[in-house]
């Protein structure tokens, strides 16, 4: 079965078959990101954390990004998928892959489309560490949000 | 009217619930249905300024009109990826 | 037997293995980068591309290399292969690894690296096309050169 | 003294050869010896401004003294990685 450029998976993640999936000869980039679980944040032994997804919005906000990706840098293709439920120390929550004929291109596109998947895609992570659990919050989500839009297109330094 | 809600991450905790059902009057917004919640469970309060909303898994505005059968998600601020979320 | 951090070779290129090899249980982010043969290049069709390299001093270059991204993103490891020999279309000539608690770090390392390795790795290729062959050429080599240095640094958009 | 020189990419195709053994009075400079080859090839000449010189497999300058048994090698411009490279 072909891999979906978009996904949100219990399975652990593989970046190989992402990068299968945004490759073709054309291109002469490929750009992945993989975000591990850390064993510690701010100042908290980790022990592990649990990812929870609003799963049909987080998969369509992850199609908006691959599309916003792909209209801004035409030339780069990009996949992502994040995991859920229980993840260990080390493991990939999320793996995006980004594919180009040009290196600058395959570069921004990858790191727009991580930015956007922290502000705009329905996942929430509870860390449990030594002593307790804790729900994590970063951004309140709106795709329509033109500021945190452009921010992620800055940082992406296209 | 019915409509269901969502509830996630520590919305959920907080309620003690992911899903109920509501009963609401045609033309309710999810703000009104919001504010509902918030009478049965004070703690939401907290995400007033911060809450997204989601009418049948697509985001929506807070003055959004809901519809019979329609599920209507409160989702608090989120954290995916795995770098440092500041809280 | 444990994989180099640096690396100049006739085999396939494993980005999995560099991956190992930068990646720590405390870094949040790991980016990687290939460089992967074009099946055109200037209007040509390019039937395969041949590397040369001067080995020992291109593996010094990559160290060194290795050794700048690690002085500028402190919290960042960055591993780098190169290929050499007859890569056909679509085969990875170069994969450039880097992990970091940080993904702005993760990104500007990898992207430095490959901006560095453009510039002062003694690596060469011919570009056999239907047609003929051609040596491509790009820059001087000139590790000493702070402009060009400075300019994988604005590149990488620390 | 005798020192060794290599030639890479287009030098060595120019050259016809990518080492070669070359008899040099001490206190040679890198730059003399290019100047060397270059009158036996003429070809050369294009580089005489883009090439890098490495002495004992370390990047040097044209003007850098070599010395007996050393090996001198004289690079075009370098096209590493993939995507293009323009001419």
């Amino acid at each position: 079965m072909a891999t979906p450029l978009v996904a949100v998976t219990s399975e652990p993640l593989d970046a190989d078959a992402l990068v299968a999936c945004v490759g073709a000869q054309g291109d002469g980039a490929v750009v992945t990101f993989a975000g591990l679980v850390r064993d510690h944040n701010q100042g908290r032994q980790v022990r592990f954390l649990e990812y929870e997804a609003y799963e049909p919005l987080a998969v369509r906000a992850l199609q908006r990004i691959v599309d916003e990706a792909g209209e801004m840098w035409p030339s780069a293709r990009v996949a992502a998928h994040h995991r859920i439920g229980r993840l260990e120390i080390g493991e990939a929550s999320i793996v995006i892959a980004s594919a180009s004929a040009h290196r600058g291109d395959a570069f921004a596109a990858c790191r727009y489309a991580i930015e956007r998947v922290k502000q705009i895609v329905p996942i929430w992570k509870r860390e449990h560490f030594d002593g307790g659990d804790v729900w994590l919050e970063g951004a309140t989500a709106d795709p329509e949000d033109r500021a945190a839009r452009d921010k992620a297109y800055r940082i992406a330094c296209a | 009217m019915r409509v269901t809600v969502r509830l996630f991450a520590r919305l959920r905790d907080l309620a003690g619930t992911g899903e109920l059902i509501r009963e609401a009057p045609p033309g309710v917004t999810a703000h009104e249905i919001w504010n509902d919640l918030v009478l049965e469970w004070p703690g939401l309060r907290e995400y007033e300024k911060t809450i997204s909303v989601a009418v049948n898994a697509e985001y929506a505005r807070m003055n959004a009109r809901v519809s019979d059968g329609d599920e209507i998600a409160f989702m608090p601020p989120v954290s995916g990826g795995a770098d440092p979320t500041r809280k």
